[in-house]
């Protein structure tokens, strides 16, 4: 399984703050983020923002990295703090 | 070489503290450079909704959610510091950034730097804060004194573009 | 507009309470940069002569004498305050620079600055602490451990040099 | 009459901290370090070193700025605050 957490205003649209996807099929976090987006219309609008920022295993990512079995992954808006 | 020491938190903390820790015994770093980001007052997105007497009823009205990515945070920050330790020669770098509910005046970020030299310190502490700014997972959201449901901070596009100086 | 506060003196100072003063109803601005710079315990014109375990040994070794210009000195200081004060928009500036005997690890200068914008308080002091190696009039005599007449230190070309980026 | 300040190693070089120069016949800084050259061997040597600064009325001054009677200057070596 793939743990896959959502912070800020995408938590919010999304009401959601974590899940897990099957590991199977996904190979790339581009791949997982379009799964994601299958889940209906408000996941494939809030995931379609191509400001949101990605971050596999804690690090910031893009969607070509490769995502296996067991990862944790993060979607969440531009970070705001300092 | 460095001794790096980020920590994040919902607490407050106290520069004078800090900076007296960033001392103890180092007599050896001639420079300390400091900088403390705290909430401000106002903002575009509630000035229209806030009275302009709130700030002096004397309660402290909360005016900020800081939200963060617990674990990456930390090692964001990290990541950062060890950056900067390697490209001056740092003694101490000391980053603390809270989360939680926060009201205006309040601290929320704190980057301490000591060095020999003191453009490495200021360069650093300036290093650290921009990507900071762009690189770390927290998220802060703006509450109206009535305590409605809030506004995310936008990004700015000039916290991204201060980066390529570096 | 920006509140500007300089002072050239004997005694010691705490850099927390001139964080908290800087800080003291100022909620409009989010940034306050600090740099704060300390005598070091060694220096090559003196280290041939001092005891490797003399910072050990407890007592306050004095180590430098530090001359001033007064009258000058201190308009000097508002003077590259004032500078940065135009050149960028500052809430509070305040400078501290000590005279008179110091030991190692006491503090020297204090420059503290807050403003709305962080990179504005990071520029402006490092600017005003560019400025002020170059241009105020301090000299500083580096004494032995053992109290011999002392040595002057050396103005850095790289003091002067810093000036050209701004 | 112009009063003439001198401060850390210039100071010790010259065992003189300050004096007084009559102001009949100097009309720049160049022309009273000049005169004060001419006050022996000690001074007209402390007084060739090029990197020396100078303030008129405690402002960072140059060899060709005017000065008059009643005036404040000083004489040093490169400042080393900070």
């Amino acid at each position: 399984m793939i743990k896959v957490l959502f912070f800020a205003g995408l938590r919010e649209q999304l009401d959601c703050d974590s899940l897990e996807v099957e590991a199977g099929g996904v190979s790339t976090l581009g791949e997982l983020r379009e799964v994601l987006s299958s889940k209906g219309d408000t996941w494939r609008v809030a995931l379609a923002n191509e400001r949101l920022q990605m971050a596999c295993n804690q690090e910031l990512s893009h969607g070509d990295a490769a995502v296996r079995d067991g990862d944790e992954v993060a979607f969440f808006p531009p970070v705001t703090g300092g | 070489m460095t001794d790096i020491s980020i920590v994040v938190q919902a607490e407050g903390f106290d520069p004078g503290a800090e900076y007296n820790a960033l001392r103890r015994e180092n007599t050896s770093d001639g420079a300390t450079a400091i900088f403390v980001g705290n909430v401000r007052d106002f903002s575009p997105a509630i000035s229209a909704t806030t009275a302009p007497d709130s700030s002096s009823s004397g309660s402290a009205v909360a005016v900020m959610e800081l939200e963060h990515y617990p674990g990456m945070a930390e090692s964001a920050l990290d990541a950062i510091a060890r950056e900067a330790a390697e490209r001056w020669p740092l003694g101490r770098v000391r980053v603390i950034h809270r989360y939680g509910r926060l009201a205006a005046g309040d601290e929320i970020v704190f980057v301490g730097i000591t060095s020999a030299h003191r453009q490495a310190a200021l360069d650093a502490c300036a290093f650290i804060m921009d990507f900071l700014k762009s690189r770390a997972p927290f998220w802060k959201k703006e509450l109206t004194a009535g305590g409605s449901a809030g506004q995310w901070v936008e990004a700015k596009k000039s916290d991204e573009s201060a980066l390529q100086k570096w």
